[in-house]
């Protein structure tokens, strides 16, 4: 296990008699993530996918010492989801649902705050330790072992990214999707942190895309507290201001929040930033 | 979702705030009658969802019913940045004698909302952010604690208001933050808020930008909605699912994922080309959508070209394959196209795509390479 | 303050809670006419605000609208524990199954409003308390945060409820608890909620006791008191702003201060007597208010004898002194007293009683023993 | 000093301009506590009592290096009061008003449970630390200097036994009332843990009444924590059930938390409770 998820992880899925839920219980499975059990209020007893449903998360808990959620339900029913999980003893909460109201996500934040709960998400595609647990929906067949870290804003452009390493035999320790939402559980200082300290990590490539400040709160943190070199990617150089481009976190507002000052941050701290995913693969095998 | 100066300034009053007397008028004839029946001047207000409508000629003040009926035969029917005002708002005109900055947002860094004011009114908060920073005060709220009149009554006096005017900034600063909860938006603004003969406040100018996750829970502002505000491909892209913002280039993009979409965006410019749209056909598209998104690139006339990127994780890329493949039956073209799937079922879409001669690329480069040449060819 | 079963049946509503379908009558003429629209066997309900009304016979089932006619007739005028029944509820007969135990308290040593459920309904949650704790389900609720879905959802399968009922109890509990928050209750309770045909849930009965404290923020609320439920001292006492308890003995008490008010009351015990009364005139009473609660302890007969005991901190023994001898003036009796002034202008309020030859004492048990003696004596 | 308030305490009263502030605040300084400014929202600016007169309790913490607040204000605008008093670097916070709403104390308790502030309070009459500092509503001249700690859920009953105990020549160290409400900022077990480790005090006398189980708990505390001698009193032997008693704390429910309970736990654990105030000065002065 590098970060996060591994061989350790007891996953129960929330929603997992749901279309979304089940099909990527299934695929979680068979890439060998141990999934002990599902949540979905009303049809606890039954089984799915070889697992047992609870009505609950506090009874699936108890049943199934389970240590991570992962949250597939719809997004009125994330927010609730989410504090459910928190409430009943899971250390690691994985939501994937798109289009929680922010408000909600203001209040699930502002109730983790003293709870010793790690969330990630809103609106993310999970995370992969490969050859040990996928906990998402990140294609798995495009890992690779090895030590390379990945945190990114994104979903598929991640699995591009994740591809282009592959493709350059470059293996990866942890790819972590802390998805775009404007208000998610835990940032790229986080996951950065987490990468620091973690033995299995060598480099950390980073993905992100315009709005917010996060990239430039993270090229503050690379310059005071990381020791492992740092590649970035940067989406959104030709977005307009004023436009949200699909997630509802990337949005350029009142001049903040630009791929340009992003790109300047990150390369003032040292940062390598690539153009293409490609470029991004070629920085970290040390071609560029 | 945006809603107009009209609407938001309604929600306001609902919630304690004083607003000018007006009413909403979609002919000079109610013009008149709006304006005879408030008496003395009025300002007629272009109600379009775009900002700089006073610089665009939009907004204006008549000191009389006559001058109102022409002013707003004048600005009835104006184009504004591509928008045609079909509706005016004549407000009673306020003897202003100093502008307040007031809204709340949400600060993403602290997550939680924020009030944000500021001495200097009736210019862009972001304008006075460059200009005089040191100008803005902001108050950030803890949700479950609410906004306490404390909170309020300290901002009041950090923004240096006279004394005469705390108590009412307090019921508006309460007010606003309770109609930005209240309609779950993620922004809520007053300006300016305006100090007006006899030492009263008055919200003169608002706006409320409402947050879309959000609007299941408030049916009654979704009927607020001003289709006329949207363009059809906007109102096309809306009903679809997809996620769409047109761009001046002429490389139409269709990508599934919002940042790949981008980055395809920056790769088709690295590439000397200009990407015509951001278009996100979100995750699991089947080809009904892939349909519709076409169509809706296709409506620019400006595009030269059209690159589809698609990375297939729970997206199928025979689904995607054979969705191009009906869209072009459905609104034949002889615009240039390249397509690159992979991911989940690539093989198939790519044979798919070959049976048809349709030309695709194995790398995103390579693709966005072709698309820009193709365009240039055409 | 205590709202009548139909009051808090009907927020109870308001707020999303299932209940019979009924209406309140004033005469049998009234319960005959809502008995037949309503159709089928109906329950007839005194509203009086104590409890054990069905063991006094102040709730019946009527099979037709003639024997609802009859039964009304028979429970309006009725005396129960004191209080003279003027209304009844006339709600459809349900066809009870099962009886759960629904409840929102304060819980004062977690600070915060606690759900409490039992599946044994029907009787007082205080008996179950005592006999079966382990039945009584406890959810306690942090303010900020709320209620979710979740803890509701837990709560009922704690409860052991089928899956059937979850999402209506859900609601119910949801409801429940909103309606405490939005009246500032210190008591919401539904007594039972029962299971009905159709597997659906009903609140059957219902009581909301209002936060005396926060009833300024609920005139409408206010608006529901029934002061045909006050005794006239009570009313008096309510509206003297004085606490006032009647108790069973023959000693009156005027004490400042609650704690010192309970603690006279145990000391007139001690030294063999019974307290009349518990009555605090709380802080820096003045004159008239003496007079009132002078007033309102003389219009018991049992008394026999009347104890002040003052220690001025805020309120000033010659104040008080003053106050008994003008309350004296406009209601002469001759039930002996004594008063026991100290602290703040304790001379002077001594002097004053002394030179209108009133009996009194340093000390509290002093006093005491004298009152107990007089009123033995008288 | 003994717990609490004495010659370090810098006091700034909220509602100093009202009646009851202005009169209090007086006394206060008469008997010589250290009043360094009043709160009045919209008289900032203006002296009362010989102090500088401010709108906020921020700039009044600013302008005065005030670290105690009591609060004087009327009950609908005291949970407000509480919050920015506690919002403003005031450390120890005693709230005199009566009658505050329930969940209004609901709320300022979870507000508070994360700072770093006491409550004492409300509807309390303050404390006093005998030749040291008043603060609150108690009469001066009824204290002595000395070395028993007093703690009481009542106002007047308080300065009964304060009295009676100076009658006997014991002095006190400091007098605590905590309140007579249901949800109150400091509890007894709050109190006797600061009584316990000071050094002042030698014994403590604690005056209880009718309602809840705090008495109840001071006994397990006292049995468990405390070295020092405590001798008690509990109001309301006679009073009926389902009756509150003046204090919106003082109501005997469900059969929870009569006086007989309460001194049947505190004899339990060795507590001596006197019948009446006289009582519980001999029993302090090791009479009885």
């Amino acid at each position: 296990m590098a970060i996060l998820v591994g061989k350790d992880t007891r996953l129960i899925v929330q929603g997992i008699t749901g279309r979304e839920g089940g099909f990527h219980t299934e695929q979680m499975i068979e890439y060998g993530t141990t999934v002990v059990g599902g949540v979905t209020p009303g049809k606890g007893g039954e089984w799915s996918h070889g697992v047992p449903v609870f009505d609950t998360v506090k009874e699936a808990v108890n049943a199934t010492d389970a240590n991570t959620s992962i949250i597939y339900v719809p997004a009125r029913f994330a927010a609730d989801a989410i504090m459910e999980a928190a409430d009943s003893g899971i250390k690691l909460v994985i939501c994937i649902t798109e289009g929680i109201p922010v408000l909600d996500m203001v209040r699930v934040q502002s109730f983790l705050v003293h709870k010793k709960v790690r969330l990630i998400g809103p609106n993310c595609p999970g995370l992969t330790t490969p050859g040990e647990a996928k906990v998402g929906i990140m294609p798995g067949h495009i890992h690779k072992q090895g030590n390379v870290g990945l945190v990114s804003r994104s979903g598929t452009l991640t699995y591009e990214v994740v591809q282009a390493l592959t493709d350059k035999d470059i293996g990866q320790s942890t790819a972590v999707g802390i998805g775009g939402d404007p208000i998610i559980g835990s940032t790229f200082i986080d996951i950065l942190r987490l990468f620091e300290s973690d033995p299995l990590t060598d480099q950390v490539v980073l993905i992100g895309e315009i709005g917010g400040t996060d990239e430039q709160k993270a090229a503050r943190f690379i310059a005071e507290k990381m020791t492992k070199p740092v590649t970035a990617f940067i989406a959104g150089r030709t977005a307009p201001p004023g436009k949200r481009m699909g997630h509802a976190g990337a949005i350029i507002q009142g001049g903040e929040g630009t791929a340009a000052e992003k790109i300047k941050a990150l390369e003032a701290v040292g940062v390598k930033v690539g153009q293409q995913p490609e470029e991004v693969a070629d920085i970290v095998a040390g071609l560029i | 979702m945006k809603l107009h100066e009209y609407q938001s300034k309604r929600i306001f009053a609902e919630h304690g705030i004083p607003i000018p007397k007006g009413e909403v008028a979609t002919s000079s004839d109610e013009a008149r009658e709006i304006a005879r029946k408030l008496g003395g001047p009025v300002v007629i207000k272009s109600q379009v969802l775009v900002g700089g409508r006073g610089k665009a000629g939009g907004v204006k003040v008549a000191k009389n019913v006559d001058e109102a009926e022409e002013l707003a035969d004048q600005i009835l029917g104006m184009d504004i940045k591509g928008l045609t005002v079909d509706k005016v708002l004549i407000d009673e005109a306020a003897d202003i004698r100093e502008e307040i900055y007031l809204g709340v947002v949400i600060d993403r860094a602290l997550q939680k909302p924020v009030v944000i004011a500021s001495a200097e009114g009736g210019v862009e908060i972001e304008e006075v952010a460059k200009t005089n920073p040191e100008a803005i005060k902001r108050l950030p709220i803890d949700l479950p604690v609410g906004l306490m009149d404390y909170h309020a009554r300290n901002l009041a006096y950090d923004l240096g208001l006279r004394r005469v005017f705390v108590n009412q900034f307090i019921r508006i600063v309460k007010g606003l933050y309770q109609s930005f909860i209240d309609t779950d938006a993620s922004l809520a603004e007053i300006n300016p808020l305006v100090i007006i003969e006899g030492e009263k406040l008055l919200a003169v100018d608002g706006k409320i930008v409402l947050d879309d996750s959000a609007l299941y829970r408030h049916p009654e502002l979704v009927e607020l909605r001003d289709i006329q505000e949207e363009t059809s491909s906007e109102r096309e892209a809306r009903l679809a699912g997809l996620s769409y913002v047109k761009l001046d280039g002429e490389i139409g993009c269709m990508v599934n994922g919002a940042g790949l979409a981008m980055a395809t965006m920056d790769i088709v410019k690295y590439y000397g080309g200009a990407p015509a749209n951001f278009l996100d056909i979100g995750g699991g598209a089947k080809s009904d959508k892939v349909a519709a998104a076409l169509r809706i690139i296709l409506s620019d006339s400006k595009v030269k070209g059209i690159l589809f990127n698609i990375f297939g994780g729970i997206t199928r890329c025979d689904e995607v394959a054979r969705g191009i493949l009906e869209a072009l039956n459905a609104v034949p073209t002889d615009v240039p196209m390249v397509a690159r799937l992979v991911g989940t079922n690539e093989e198939e879409g790519r044979q798919i795509l070959a049976q048809a001669n349709f030309p695709s690329a194995s790398s995103l480069g390579e693709a966005a390479q072709k698309a820009v040449n193709l365009a240039k060819g055409a």
